[in-house]
C-alpha cells in the first residue's frame, strides 16, 4: 500500500519534471527540472530495492550530468542562462512522431511479454552481488572502461588547457 | 620547513596558546566592559544604560589626566553666572575649526569676582554633533575660561536640540575641573595665579611708574611751564 | 591609468575557440567589506581573473586643502588628523615640520624626543594593524587582526594619557607639544616598548611560515622597482619592491640622526605582496630599537617653544615631508602675511601608492585584488582628504 | 498506524538532536573563535534571555535562542529581480540533503534493536548514498548563487560547483579505502568492524599508516565540501562579500546557516565511522546506549578541530583551491588506495614483523609522495632575503 502511494507520487513528480524539463524555456529552469525527474527516478528505482542503481542515478546524472549542463549554460548562455526567447518550433508533428515511435520501441519488451508471468521471481538484487560479478567475470570490460574514462580524462586536460602563448609572443587580435 | 604543513601547525600552536592563554593570562584578554579599565575608578558597569525603571544614570565621566571630549565653560565658586570666566571675546569661535561655537556677546558688562566689570556671553551654543573635540578653543581662550570636559554619555533622543548644549549646560564649576583633570586644573591654577600675580606686580609697577612718571612729567612740565614763559614763541 | 584598452604586462593569455565568454563587469565597493573604507574598484573578470580594473575614489573628499586655506595656521592641525586617521601623529609632525620652516621656531629638546617616540608608536600601531587587515583581507576571521588591536590598544591608551584622545590625539604644536607627557608615562612606554618583541615574535611564527600565506602572496602584485620609482611610490612599498629610501635617513628631520636604526628592504626586484608584508614585519623591530633609544636618551626640560597662538608668518614657502607610515607625507604651505595659508596642499603617500593599483592587480585573480590592496595600505581618509 | 509510528520514531531523534545540537555548534563555534581571538564572546544572554550580565548569563548560553528569535522576526528581502520561486528553494534544498544523509549514520539508539524500519536507514550502500546524496549540497547553493541576480552570488555559486565537484573525488577515494579494508560498503557493518581490539581504539582505520593518510585527505576534503575555512571561498567574506548567500536575509539565511552545520555533523559523522570506530568508546559493556554519546563526543572533537582551523587560518586562492584538490590529493589518494591493496595482502600473513615493515614501508611512500607533491605544487613559493641600509 505505502508503496503503491509512494510510486505513484514519484511517477508524478517524473513525468511532471519531464514535461517542465521539455516545456520550460528558462534553460536553468529546464536543468533543475529534469534534475528533479532524475531524483524521482532514484526514488523509484529505491521502491524497487535497486539501491544501488538508485545511489548511481543520483551521483551520476544529478551529481555529474545536471551540473555540466550547469556549467555549460554558465560558460555560454552570457552568463545568467535565463533567456526567455519563443523556441521556434517547426517541424512539430515530425517530432512528436518520433517521439511516439521512440516510446512504442520502449514499451516493446513489456508487449511482447504480455500477459505477464503469474509469479514473477523476486530479485534480490545487493549492493555486494554486483560487486562480485563486476570484479570477476566482467572485470575486463570494467578494466576497459575505467581506461576510456582516463583517457576521456585527459583528453579533457588537453583541451581545457587551451593554446598557451609563448612568452613575449605577441596575442593575435 | 621540515615538515609537511609545519607552518599552519605553527600557527595553530600560536592559536591554541592564545585559546587557553585568554582563560588565565590577563594580559591576553584585554576586553573590557565598556569605558572600565583596571585601575580605574569607575564601577565596572559604568557606560551601560539605566537598566530598571528608575535606576540612575551612572556617573560616567572618565578620570585621565588629559581626556577630553566636549568643552565646558569654567566658572569660579559661587553662582555660576557671577562668576564665569567668559568675557565673550569670541576669540573661540573664530579660531573653532569647525565652527560649532555660536557666542552672543552681552549688552550691558557685569562685575565678578571683584574683578572689573565686563562683557559675559548672552547666549554660548555648541553644537557637540559638530565638534570634534579638538581642544583648539582651550588653547586659544587668554582667559582659561573654557576646558574640556570628559563627560562622554551625551546620549539624547532629541537629535538637534539635544545635542545643542546651551551656555548653562555648559557651566561647571572650577571644583568639577579639579575632579576631573587634577593635574591638569592645578597646573593651570598655578599659572593663572602666576599671570595674576606677575599682573598685579606689573600693574604695580606700571602704576609706580606711571605714578614716577606723572612726577617727572609734572616736573617736566613745570619745567616746561617754566621754559613757557620764558619762551612764548 | 585611464587606459583601458592596454593589454596588461603579465596577463597570460589564454585563448578558447568557439566559446563565447563574456566579461564579468563587478563594482567592488564603494560598501564592499574589504576595500578599506569607501573605495570602489570597477573590475572586469574573465572567469575570476582581473582583465580590467578602474579605481574609484572621492566618496571620503572633505575638502581639507581649501578649508584649511580659510583658517588660521593653528586651526588645521586637529585637522590633519583626520587624514590617515591611522596615524594622526605622524600626520601632526609633518604638518608641524612645515609651519615651522615659515616661523622659524626653535624646538626644545624633550619635544624633539618626544615626537619621535610618538611617530615610532604610531608606526608600530600602523604597521601592525596593518599586517592584521592584511591577513584578514586573505580570509583569517580576524585572528591576527585581533591581536593586532590588542597590542594597539596598548600604545593607544598611552596616547590618550598623553593627548587625552586615542586617535584624533591633535597633540603636535609648532614648536613643540601640545602639553608634557603625565608622570609615568615614560615608564609606562617603556614597559610597552618592552613586552613588544614578545608579541611580535608569536605574530611572525602565526603568520610568516604559514604555507597558504606564502603561497597567497608571493608573486602577486608584483612591482618592479623601476614602475614604482616612476610612479612615486614611497615608503614600505618601494622599500619591498628594493629600494633603500627612507626619508628619516635622507632628511633626517627631527632627530633622527642621533639614533642607530637599519632600513629593511627586498634584495630580490620583486616587490610581491609578501615583500611588502615582510618589510613592514622587519621595520617594526627597527621601530623599536628606535624606541628604545628614545626613551633612554630623554631629558627633562619644556615642550613647547614660544610659539604664539595666531601669527602672521612672512610670505615664503615651505614643504614639510616626514617618512610616514605609509610612505612620504608632506605638507606644502605657501605663506602671503596673512594668518591663513595662501595655498595649503597635502602629498599624501596613499594616494600616490594607489595609483599602481591597476598595474599590479591585471592578470590576477579577484582574490588577488583584494589582498594587492591591502598591502598597499590605504587610508581613503588620506586618498580623498 | 505502526508504519508512522516507526517513521517517527526513527526521524524525529534526528530532526530534534542535531537542530539543537546545530544550536551549541553555533554557541560553541562562536565562544571558542572569541576565545581563540582574545574575545570574551557572547555571554549576556543567558536562561530565560535574561538581560543582566552575569547574573544568569551561563556563560552566554541563551545565545543561539536570541540569535534563532532575531532571525525568525526578520525581513525577508528579496531582490526585485531575482528568481522567487529559485530563491526560496535554494535554502530548503540546502537542508533536504543535510538531513537525508544523517539517516545513514550507523547511530545506535538505545530504542532502535526494538524497532526493525530504523534499520532501513541503514542501507547496504549507505556509503555510496552519502556521497550522492552529500553532493546534492552543490545544487543549493548553485540554485542561491543563480537565483540571487546577484554577481557576487553568482561567483560563489560557480565557485561553490567547481570546488565541490573536485573535492568530492578525493572524499571518495579516501573512503575507498576503508571500504577495501572491510569489504562492505555498509555503514554500521565499518563501525562494528573497528570495535575491539587493543585499548579501544586498535582496530581503527586512523591507527594504521593508509587510514592516517586517507583521513587527511578525508578531512581536509570534507572541510572543503561543507565550505569550511580555509576552504570557505564560495562565501569568501573579504572578496565576494557573502558569496552565494549574499541577498539572503531572516529565516531563509537561517536555513542556509542549519544546513550548512548539519552537512557539517553529516560529514564528520562520516569520519567517525569510517575511521574513527564509530560509536566505539569505553562502558559500552554496561550501557549500550552509550555509543551515541561516543559518536557525537567524536563529532564534536572534528568539529572542534574545525573551529581551530578557522581561527588560524587564512583562506586559498581559488585556482590554489583546485590545484590542490587535482594536483594534491586526487595523486595521494589514489596511491594511498594501491598502498592499502599491497598492504591489505601483506597483513593477511599474520605475522608481526611483516606487518611492521608494512607499516613502515606504507608510511615512508605515503609521506615521501605529499613530501613530493607539496614541493611540485609549490614550486615558486621560496624564503626571500631582506637587506639593512644604515
Amino acid at each position: 500500500m505505502t508503496e503503491q502511494i509512494a510510486f505513484w507520487i514519484l511517477s508524478a513528480v517524473a513525468v511532471l519534471g519531464a514535461l517542465v524539463a521539455v516545456r520550460k524555456r528558462n534553460l536553468v529552469h529546464g536543468v533543475f527540472a529534469l534534475m528533479l525527474f532524475f531524483a524521482a527516478l532514484s526514488g523509484l528505482f529505491l521502491l524497487l530495492l535497486a539501491e544501488f542503481i538508485a545511489a548511481v542515478q543520483i551521483l551520476v546524472y544529478i551529481g555529474a550530468v545536471g551540473i555540466l549542463l550547469l556549467f555549460a549554460i554558465m560558460l555560454t548562455e552570457r552568463v545568467t542562462g535565463d533567456d526567455d526567447r519563443r523556441i521556434t518550433s517547426r517541424g512539430w508533428f515530425c517530432g512528436v512522431v518520433v517521439a511516439v515511435a521512440v516510446f512504442f520501441v520502449l514499451l516493446l519488451p513489456p508487449i511482447q511479454q504480455w500477459p505477464a508471468p503469474e509469479t514473477v521471481p523476486t530479485p534480490e538484487p545487493s549492493v555486494e552481488k554486483l560487486g562480485q560479478r563486476l570484479m570477476n567475470p566482467y572485470v575486463v570490460t570494467l578494466e576497459v572502461l575505467a581506461l576510456l574514462l582516463t583517457a576521456a580524462l585527459i583528453g579533457a586536460v588537453t583541451a581545457a588547457q587551451g593554446k598557451r602563448l609563448a612568452k613575449g609572443e605577441e596575442p593575435p587580435e | 620547513m621540515s615538515l609537511l604543513g609545519g607552518g599552519i601547525l605553527k600557527g595553530m600552536a600560536v592559536t591554541l596558546r592564545n585559546f587557553v592563554g585568554s582563560y588565565f593570562d590577563r594580559d591576553r584578554l584585554t576586553t573590557n566592559d565598556y569605558a572600565w579599565r583596571a585601575g580605574d575608578s569607575l564601577p565596572q558597569h559604568a557606560g551601560e544604560y539605566p537598566k530598571e525603571e528608575g535606576e540612575q544614570l551612572r556617573d560616567t565621566t572618565t578620570v585621565n589626566n588629559y581626556s577630553r571630549n566636549f568643552p565646558m565653560l569654567l566658572h569660579d565658586e559661587g553662582e555660576p553666572m557671577d562668576s564665569i570666566r567668559c568675557v565673550a571675546c569670541q576669540i573661540c569661535e573664530r579660531e573653532c575649526p569647525p565652527q560649532c561655537i555660536y557666542i552672543e556677546k552681552s549688552e550691558d558688562k557685569k562685575e565678578r569676582g571683584g574683578n572689573k566689570a565686563q562683557f559675559y556671553p548672552a547666549k554660548f551654543d555648541i553644537d557637540v554633533s559638530v565638534c570634534m573635540s579638538c581642544q583648539i578653543c582651550v588653547e586659544v581662550c587668554p582667559f582659561d575660561a573654557i576646558v574640556m570636559n570628559s563627560q562622554f554619555e551625551l546620549s539624547t533622543p532629541d537629535r538637534f536640540g539635544g545635542l545643542l548644549l546651551r551656555r548653562d549646560d555648559l557651566l561647571k564649576s572650577n571644583g568639577y575641573y579639579h575632579k576631573i583633570h587634577p593635574e591638569e586644573a592645578a597646573a593651570r591654577d598655578q599659572r593663572m595665579a602666576e599671570e595674576k600675580a606677575a599682573k598685579e606686580a606689573k600693574k604695580k609697577a606700571a602704576a609706580e611708574a606711571a605714578k614716577k612718571k606723572a612726577e617727572e612729567n609734572a616736573k617736566a612740565e613745570a619745567e616746561a611751564g617754566n621754559e613757557k614763559q620764558e619762551d612764548p614763541q | 591609468m585611464s587606459n583601458a584598452t592596454a593589454t596588461a604586462p603579465n596577463y597570460e593569455l589564454i585563448q578558447r575557440d568557439g566559446l563565447d565568454t563574456g566579461l564579468l563587469e563587478i563594482s567592488m565597493g564603494p560598501h564592499h567589506p574589504s576595500t578599506h573604507g569607501v573605495f570602489r574598484m570597477d573590475v572586469k573578470l574573465d572567469g575570476e581573473t582581473v582583465v580590467d580594473l578602474q579605481p574609484v575614489f572621492g566618496y571620503l573628499h572633505r575638502n581639507h586643502e581649501k578649508l584649511a586655506e580659510n583658517m588660521s595656521y593653528l586651526s588645521s592641525m586637529p585637522f590633519t588628523d583626520r587624514l590617515d586617521y591611522f596615524n594622526s601623529m605622524t600626520n601632526n609632525w609633518a604638518y608641524a615640520l612645515a609651519a615651522e620652516q615659515l616661523i622659524e621656531i626653535e624646538i626644545p629638546e624633550r619635544a624633539e624626543y618626544l615626537r619621535v617616540i610618538m611617530s615610532e608608536l604610531t608606526r608600530l600601531v600602523n604597521h601592525v594593524s596593518l599586517v592584521g587587515f592584511f591577513v584578514n583581507d586573505l580570509g583569517a576571521l580576524g585572528t591576527p587582526l585581533l591581536y593586532a588591536f590588542r597590542e594597539r590598544e596598548k600604545i593607544l591608551d598611552l596616547f590618550e594619557q598623553a593627548s587625552g584622545a586615542r586617535m584624533m590625539c591633535n597633540y603636535f604644536r609648532f614648536g613643540g607639544l601640545r602639553n608634557d607627557v603625565p608622570e609615568g608615562w615614560l615608564d609606562r612606554a617603556r614597559e610597552v616598548v618592552d613586552r613588544f618583541p614578545k608579541f611580535l615574535d608569536e605574530y611572525e611564527k602565526l603568520l610568516c611560515e604559514n604555507e597558504i600565506i606564502l603561497s597567497r602572496t608571493q608573486g602577486v602584485g608584483n612591482l618592479s622597482k623601476e614602475l614604482a620609482i616612476s610612479a612615486g611610490i614611497t615608503g614600505p612599498m618601494l622599500r619591498a619592491s628594493g629600494e633603500s629610501y627612507d626619508i628619516r635617513k635622507v632628511d633626517r628631520y627631527g632627530i633622527y640622526d642621533r639614533f642607530q636604526f637599519r632600513v629593511p628592504y627586498s634584495e630580490g626586484d620583486v616587490g610581491d605582496c609578501y615583500d611588502r608584508f615582510m618589510v613592514r614585519m622587519l621595520e617594526m623591530r627597527e621601530s623599536i630599537g628606535i624606541l628604545k633609544q628614545a626613551l633612554d636618551g630623554i631629558e627633562d626640560g619644556p615642550v613647547l617653544g614660544n610659539a604664539p597662538k595666531v601669527f602672521k608668518p612672512k610670505p615664503a614657502e615651505a614643504y614639510g615631508r616626514i617618512e610616514a607610515p605609509k610612505g612620504e607625507l608632506g605638507f606644502y604651505l605657501i605663506a602671503d602675511g596673512t594668518p591663513k595659508p595662501y595655498r595649503f596642499r597635502v602629498r599624501p603617500p596613499s594616494f600616490i601608492n594607489l595609483t599602481v593599483l591597476r598595474d599590479m592587480c591585471l592578470g590576477q585573480k579577484v582574490a588577488d585584488a583584494v589582498i594587492i590592496l591591502g598591502s598597499i595600505d590605504i587610508v581613503l581618509g588620506e586618498v580623498d582628504r | 498506524m505502526s508504519l508512522v509510528l516507526d517513521i517517527l520514531i526513527a526521524t524525529v531523534p534526528l530532526l530534534v538532536i542535531f537542530p539543537t545540537l546545530f544550536a551549541f555548534t553555533t554557541w560553541l563555534e562562536r565562544k571558542a573563535l572569541a576565545r581563540i581571538q582574545n574575545r570574551v564572546g557572547p555571554d549576556k544572554v543567558g536562561v530565560p534571555l535574561t538581560r543582566y550580565g552575569g547574573r544568569f548569563s551561563l556563560f552566554g548560553l541563551g545565545q543561539p535562542m536570541a540569535d534563532g528569535i532575531k532571525m525568525l522576526f526578520k525581513e525577508n528581502i528579496v531582490p526585485r529581480d531575482a528568481d522567487r520561486l529559485f530563491h526560496l528553494l535554494a535554502p530548503i534544498l540546502a537542508l533536504i540533503p543535510a538531513m537525508l544523509v544523517l539517516c545513514f549514520l550507523p547511530l545506535e539508539f538505545p530504542w532502535t534493536d526494538s524497532l526493525k524500519p530504523v534499520q532501513a536507514f541503514l542501507l547496504d550502500g549507505a556509503v555510496i548514498f552519502f556521497f550522492a546524496i552529500t553532493g546534492l549540497n552543490t545544487l543549493a547553493v548553485f540554485m542561491a548563487g543563480w537565483a540571487s541576480r546577484n554577481k557576487y552570488s553568482l561567483l560563489g555559486g560557480m565557485r561553490a560547483i567547481a570546488q565541490m565537484v573536485s573535492y568530492e573525488i578525493p572524499l571518495v577515494l579516501s573512503a575507498v579505502v576503508v571500504v577495501m579494508m572491510v569489504g562492505d560498503l555498509n555503514a554500521k557493518e565499518i563501525a562494528d568492524f573497528q570495535t575491539g581490539g587493543k585499548w579501544i581504539v586498535g582496530n581503527w582505520f586512523l591507527f594504521t599508516p593508509w587510514g592516517l593518510a586517507a583521513f587527511v585527505i578525508f578531512f581536509i576534503a570534507s572541510l572543503a565540501e561543507t565550505n569550511r575555512s580555509p576552504f570557505d571561498l564560495p562565501e569568501a567574506e573579504s572578496e565576494l562579500v557573502a558569496g552565494y548567500f549574499t541577498e539572503y536575509s531572516g529565516f531563509k539565511f537561517a536555513l542556509f546557516f542549519l544546513g550548512e552545520y548539519i552537512a557539517m555533523f553529516a560529514i564528520s559523522g562520516l569520519a567517525v565511522t569510517l575511521f574513527l570506530g564509530g560509536g566505539a568508546g569505553p562502558g559500552l559493556d554496561a550501557a549500550p546506549w552509550l555509543s551515541v554519546v561516543w559518536f557525537i563526543a567524536k563529532i564534536f572533537v572534528l568539529i572542534g578541530v574545525m573551529i581551530w582551523l578557522r581561527g588560524t587560518l587564512p583562506r586559498l586562492r581559488v585556482d590554489q583551491l583546485m590545484g590542490f584538490a587535482w594536483k594534491f590529493l586526487l595523486p595521494l589518494s589514489i596511491l594511498n588506495i594501491l598502498v592499502a591493496g599491497f598492504a591489505w595482502h601483506a597483513t593477511q600473513q599474520d605475522s608481526k614483523t611483516i606487518t611492521v615493515v608494512t607499516w613502515v614501508i606504507s608510511l615512508a611512500v605515503l609521506y615521501m609522495t605529499a613530501k613530493g607533491l607539496n614541493q611540485l605544487n609549490r614550486a615558486k613559493v621560496r624564503p626571500r632575503n631582506y637587506r639593512y641600509a644604515e
